[in-house]
């Protein structure tokens, strides 16, 4: 599906030590990269959950980047493996959704990655406006119109993962 | 909601912003936002007139949740906190939205960045009316430091703290600190030798009653976080009891083991036991057990014999240390590039291709050829060509200047001509000679009559058996083939070959070069992105010996200012725990890095240790029963500027 | 295990010694190299100053062809069709101009994605089969002869590939596991002027003095060459070398396969050594002793 | 202009050039050149070239057209990419050659007697008809438009060669040949 002149909104989940600052360096360095992101900080990509990815869409995204350090560099010791560990199921339950697998991205960016942070962001651009927007399940807006507030503890339950919920 | 009062200010940053985002459409969209009562904009926010008009409006208003749209929340946010609490209000009332790092800096179209702006505003604004008052709070902290490497910048930093009457712990991969400084002989622009300002400060060290001096140690793991860093260093087994050890030097002298010496960069031979240099601290001898033949096959055992005080020890192991820090010093320091690696210019290939290291070792009066320049046949050489930015200023390796080779060269240049009278030509990309009394040393370099071609020696090759180096002498437009008996390769300085590693134990991160990176390009030159650790001298980038020394004093004064105050602030941004909410799954609990969550046993629900707690929020992430929760970092407030951020 | 095989234009007269040597050793290895049906000029330097395109167009049709048959692997004997051959693959598969080759390949219903790997022999040899295998079949070691490991400029260039690109050694593993001493040789891969020779000959003459000095200087028998174009300049051009520059060089100049063909027995014949025009003679005396 | 004058004439220079020069595969990063002088080092031919290669670089990004497509120095490039590969900015000058060698025959400013510019045109001939090259056809064309007496020193190496079973006189065609005229043709109009 392609429709002429979208253009994708895209939520950034980024931690604050290395991802928000290597987005940070991007700005300081003057990279241009597409405007369609927008950014959120976290303290670490450990603490990004599910939900947020899944409010993300629900809210209208075409597209979700979770952003931390890369392996071994995480200020928290281990927040970024965490955050990797969810992602597999994160991305079955998408996959089930019927999510395209383009529209969510899990990346390392570190402080100094300005360059990288900016061609990431346009990498996304180009392969969501490759798929088109995203459209949401009718069977979500039933969900949507239930709770003002977000997803309940029983979609969160299904998907936390990360070794972290027995199925 | 009605109780809550926004107030957003919206920051044209001189053009920074204002060039790109139409600040004032963004303020008046923000007026229309609910909760929000006044939104303004203004040239700078973080000025005082920009942050008195805060503090009035919160007067005057009753504000009680404020919004600044400008730079990075990681450059401003503990200014406009600051500002909140001078006007009565909690400092965490407060959120900045990033119109500046974020958008207006990396959009190109105008109306595009307008909009990304709005959205921001709109994010921020939902967000407010969840934030809560948190403080602050404060915890006592040790008051050791923990300086790591002992070269010259991690020397004058162990010293400066020292002379603070605080403890010092060095410690010094080698078996004697120094670095690489006690390898070179003079010291530019002065000339003055290298071994006689850096030796008394490395005996200063060795008799400093604050400085407990570990070296021929290596650090394994750092715990913990500022004012409380719990370090495990390793005491590697030196076979040679320290306590015992005269430093009589009988050991070596009958040592049978001859290998290539480090320290004397290939050109000299040590012993399996040894002495790095005379002017070694401690001077003390360490056994190199992988060429020692007793370690190698069992049989040998002479210096055991000859030893007067029974000092050596071949079974002496490694020792683990477990001390407490309330600030890291790393100064782990530099290597030079390997030229080999650059085929082209002969290096290992042509006997009389030296390295700059190499010819700092020949020139010096107690390096192998007591200080004669010779060729590898033992003749002085006639004529002497010296490449510059081999390694540096260049993609194929480093696309780094180096900084201090140019004046190194050119020291080098001086002391061939005046040691051999013969020739020295210097190939050339610039002549960098910024610093004081560096220019005029260049002047007095080609005063005294070494040559100077501009344009980089692009290979060294041998044409009837004398070497020849061909470059284009860029000045003249015209290609140069220049015979010489001897070629020295001007070395880029690099990131040393453990930096990964050592980076990743102290949590540092790295720029692109591999050197470490400082917390801010400008403001921040010494600090690290983790509280308490610091950096100094040329583990973060090339430096002389004036900058290193300035560096290592510097970080000395951060470790200070630290444990002057004798407490660490704790910020509040920690987990919390709903106990009503929480089902006791323990989930949580292996999650947590730092242990902080424990298990009441009696009332069947988690609970956080705030002083253990660092808010990452990987236990608030995976909390199923959604009974934790991250202060600051609410899923109610992430969630309400998700929403938002996809509104507008 | 089998390749696809392009021999060259230079393959198929001025160095089909080269030709005939490297099919008779990969078949005494039992390697077969199926040679490419219809394939063209790569465009080498002449066609690129010309039009660069151009020359990039001519050799992705050859990739295209591979392609189209499906193999993965392309066996390159001269260094000029190796090297514009990998060019013509980046180009394909990630330059700014890959859609440009892509739309000039389907004027003539061509697509290349430049999946194929365009492999040089010597590469096949060290690394595919490896030396081992090589020792194993070594009848007549060319023990006490000198030779000057001569690879030409292309071989790693303007990427280095499978060795370094300016100092490869793999050729030098190649002959020394053959018996023969392997001299140090700085020249290696110096420029012979390829096409030079004939527009601008002085020049050229120069350069292949120098590289011919260098291996009397230390002491060769001859030199090995894996490339057409440094076998003509270096072997045929003998002669006027000496006339310009008063010098008396007389050195045999033989394709690496010729040298490996001889150590395993392979027939004269078959390597093509009785069609050497220049001074071959002395290195093969040798050899018979 | 460039040689005998002291001062360059401002309004003869061509701002475009580099840019003309830039679009050409491999041609991008002649803006990245810092005039170090490798290039002209560690080129073989840089003795006998009238600019050199660094020199080549400064006067296209300077705008010195006309200077540079005549010039002799671009023919002395043999392709070897020593340049291309030691350049520690990584400048494609191999490339670059390319790119005005193929300007300076696309635009004729080439020096007359150059006979480089003739051979490359005649190969491309032989090669549009026969999809293969051919190199007794190739050193006769050459010889008949430039001097023909060129061959005569070459005849016994000819000879030799022919007997040998190393030259050809039939040259080998390829059956597809129309397509790759059509293939050249396609690639002359989509270049820069």
């Amino acid at each position: 599906m392609k429709t002429v002149g979208f253009e994708p909104r895209i939520v950034g989940i980024l931690c604050n030590w290395c991802s928000y600052a290597g987005a940070d360096l991007a700005g300081i360095s003057r990279i241009k990269y597409p405007a369609n992101i927008r950014i959120l900080r976290v303290m670490c990509s450990g603490r990004v959950e599910p939900t947020f990815v899944l409010q993300a869409f629900a809210s209208g995204a075409d597209g979700v980047l979770v952003s931390g350090c890369h392996p071994g560099d995480c200020h928290y010791l281990e927040g970024n493996y965490k955050a990797f560990a969810r992602k597999e199921l994160l991305e079955t339950l998408l996959e089930q959704m019927g999510i395209e697998k383009e529209r969510f991205r899990l990346t390392w960016v570190s402080a100094n990655e300005g360059e990288l942070f900016a061609r990431i962001v346009g990498e996304m651009v180009r392969e969501i406006k490759k798929i088109g927007p995203f459209y949401l399940p009718k069977s979500w807006m039933h969900e949507l119109q239930e709770n003002k507030h977000g997803f309940h503890a029983e979609e969160k339950e299904a998907a936390v993962g990360g070794g972290v919920v027995e199925r | 909601m009605s109780d809550i009062k926004v107030g957003v200010y919206v920051c044209h940053c001189g053009t920074n912003i204002a060039d790109r985002v139409y600040v004032s459409g963004v303020a008046e969209f923000a007026g229309s936002l609910p909760n929000v009562v006044v939104a303004r904009d203004n040239q700078y926010m973080c000025s005082d007139p920009g942050q008195e008009m805060i503090k009035k409006d919160i007067k005057e208003m009753n504000l009680n949740r404020i919004v600044v749209a400008a730079c990075s929340p990681r450059m401003h946010e503990p200014t406009f906190r600051k500002c909140l609490e001078s006007a009565g209000l909690n400092g965490y009332q407060f959120e900045m939205a990033n119109i500046r790092e974020h958008c207006s800096w990396v959009t190109e179209d105008a109306e595009e960045a307008t909009e990304k702006a709005k959205a921001l505003v709109a994010a921020a604004v939902a967000r407010v009316p969840y934030h809560e008052a948190l403080y602050e709070r404060f915890t006592d902290m040790c008051s050791r430091t923990l300086v790591v490497g002992g070269g010259i910048a991690g020397i004058e930093a162990a010293l400066k703290v020292a002379a603070s009457g605080n403890q010092v712990v060095l410690v010094e991969k080698e078996p004697s600190i120094g670095g690489n400084m006690a390898r070179w002989d003079k010291t530019f622009p002065t000339m003055d030798c290298a071994a006689c300002i850096l030796a008394p400060k490395m005996v200063a060290v060795s008799q400093n009653d604050n400085i407990t001096l570990h070296t021929y140690s290596e650090i394994e793991k750092v715990e913990g976080f500022v004012g409380n860093f719990k370090v495990t260093i390793r005491k590697k087994a030196r076979s040679v009891e320290m306590d015992k050890c005269t430093g009589c030097c009988l050991c070596y002298g009958k040592c049978p083991v001859k290998v290539p010496s480090e320290f004397e960069a290939g050109l000299g031979t040590r012993k399996a036991i040894y002495i790095p240099f005379p002017q070694a601290v401690p001077n003390k001898p360490v056994i190199d057990r992988a060429t020692c033949t007793y370690f190698k096959n069992g049989k040998c055992g002479v210096c055991r014999k000859t030893c007067p005080t029974g000092a050596v020890n071949y079974e002496q192991e490694d020792e683990l240390l477990v001390e407490e820090f309330g600030a890291i010093i790393v100064a782990t320091g530099w290597q030079t590039f390997d030229p080999a690696l650059g085929s082209q210019w002969g290096y290992g290939r042509y006997d009389n291709v030296y390295s700059a290291i190499q010819l700092e070792r020949l020139v010096n009066a107690s390096g192998p050829t007591k200080g004669k320049v010779v060729m590898k046949d033992g003749r002085s050489p006639k004529s002497i060509a010296v490449l510059h930015c081999i390694g540096s200023r260049d993609k194929n390796y480093h696309e780094y200047c180096s900084r201090l080779c140019c004046m190194s060269s050119l020291k080098l240049a001086l002391l061939l001509k005046e040691k051999t009278k013969g020739e020295v030509y210097n190939f050339y990309i610039d002549i960098r000679s910024a610093g004081k009394g560096y220019e005029e040393f260049y002047n007095r370099v080609m005063e005294e009559g070494v040559h100077f071609i501009k344009g980089k020696g692009a290979e060294v090759i041998e044409k009837n058996g004398k070497l020849v180096v061909r470059a284009e002498d860029v000045f003249l437009g015209k290609y140069r083939e220049v015979p010489v008996d001897m070629v020295i390769l001007s070395t880029a300085c690099e990131a040393r070959s453990d930096a990964a590693r050592v980076a990743q134990v102290f949590g540092i991160q790295r720029s692109r070069d591999g050197f470490f990176l400082e917390a801010h390009p400008k403001l921040e030159p010494l600090r690290t992105a983790t509280e308490g650790i610091y950096i100094a001298g040329c583990c973060q980038g090339p430096k002389d010996i004036p900058d290193s020394v300035a560096q290592g004093a510097g970080a000395a004064a951060e470790a200070l200012s630290l444990i002057a105050a004798g407490k660490v602030k704790i910020s509040p941004v920690v987990a919390v725990v709903d106990a009503n909410k929480c089902a006791g799954c323990k989930i949580c609990l292996p999650l947590c890095a730092y242990k902080a969550i424990s298990f009441d046993s009696i009332s069947k629900v988690a609970a956080v240790n705030e002083a253990l707690c660092k808010g990452c929020g990987t236990c608030a992430a995976s909390c199923a029963s959604k009974a934790l929760n991250i202060k600051h970092f609410t899923d109610e407030q992430i969630l309400a500027q998700i929403k938002e951020v996809l509104a507008v | 295990m089998r390749y696809a095989y392009y021999p060259g234009c230079s393959n198929h007269s001025s160095s089909i010694d080269y030709d005939e040597s490297t099919k008779a050793v990969f078949s005494a290895l039992g390697i077969r190299l199926i040679g490419l049906d219809d394939w063209n000029c790569c465009g080498t330097t002449a066609v690129s100053s010309v039009d660069p395109l151009v020359s990039m167009a001519l050799s992705a049709r050859n990739l295209a062809l591979v392609e189209n048959h499906g193999y993965e692997t392309l066996a390159v004997t001269c260094n000029s069709c190796y090297s514009m051959l990998r060019r013509a693959g980046d180009y394909c598969r990630d330059s700014a101009f890959a859609p440009a080759m892509t739309s000039v390949l389907a004027s003539v219903n061509r697509v290349c994605q430049g999946r194929v790997a365009v492999r040089h022999v010597l590469d096949l040899l060290v690394n595919d089969v490896g030396v081992a295998k090589i020792r194993a079949i070594v009848r007549y070691p060319l023990n006490g002869i000198k030779i000057a490991p001569y690879y030409g400029c292309l071989i790693g260039r303007p990427k280095a590939s499978f060795d370094d690109s300016e100092f490869p050694t793999s050729m030098d593993e190649l002959l020394s596991v053959v018996g023969l001493e392997v001299v140090p040789f700085d020249r290696k891969t110096k420029c012979c002027g390829s096409t030079l020779m004939t527009s601008k000959e002085d020049v050229a003459l120069a350069l292949n003095e120098e590289i011919l000095n260098e291996s009397v200087q230390r002491g060769a028998d001859g030199i090995a060459v894996l490339c057409p174009m440094c076998h003509l300049n270096l072997d045929a051009y003998q002669s006027k070398i000496n006339k310009k520059f008063k010098t008396s060089y007389n050195v045999p100049v033989l394709y690496f396969t010729q040298l490996l063909g001889m150590a395993m027995g392979i027939g004269e014949k078959d390597l093509g050594l009785f069609r050497a025009t220049g001074a071959r003679h002395k290195l093969l005396k040798k050899v018979s002793v | 202009m460039f040689e005998n004058a002291g001062v360059i004439n401002e309004s003869n220079l061509d701002r475009e050039f580099v840019t003309q020069v830039a679009s050409f595969p491999g041609g991008e990063r002649i803006y990245s050149c810092l005039q170090c002088g490798t290039c002209s080092g560690s080129c073989q031919m840089s003795y006998a070239m009238d600019y050199t290669p660094r020199r080549l670089i400064e006067m296209t990004r300077v705008g010195m057209k006309k200077e540079v497509l005549s010039s002799k120095a671009i023919w002395y490039c043999a392709a070897c990419y020593l340049c291309t590969v030691r350049c520690p900015r990584q400048v494609k000058l191999t490339e670059i050659m390319f790119a005005l060698k193929s300007l300076a025959l696309r635009e004729k400013l080439y020096a007359g007697k150059e006979d480089s510019p003739v051979l490359y045109t005649v190969f491309l001939d032989v090669l549009k008809r026969f999809g293969r090259s051919h190199e007794g056809l190739l050193m006769t064309s050459f010889a008949m438009k430039t001097n023909p007496f060129r061959l005569l020193p070459l005849a016994p190496m000819g000879l030799r060669m022919l007997a040998k079973g190393k030259l050809r006189i039939i040259p080998a065609r390829i059956r597809n040949v129309e397509e790759i005229r059509r293939l050249i043709q396609a690639a002359e109009e989509v270049r820069p």
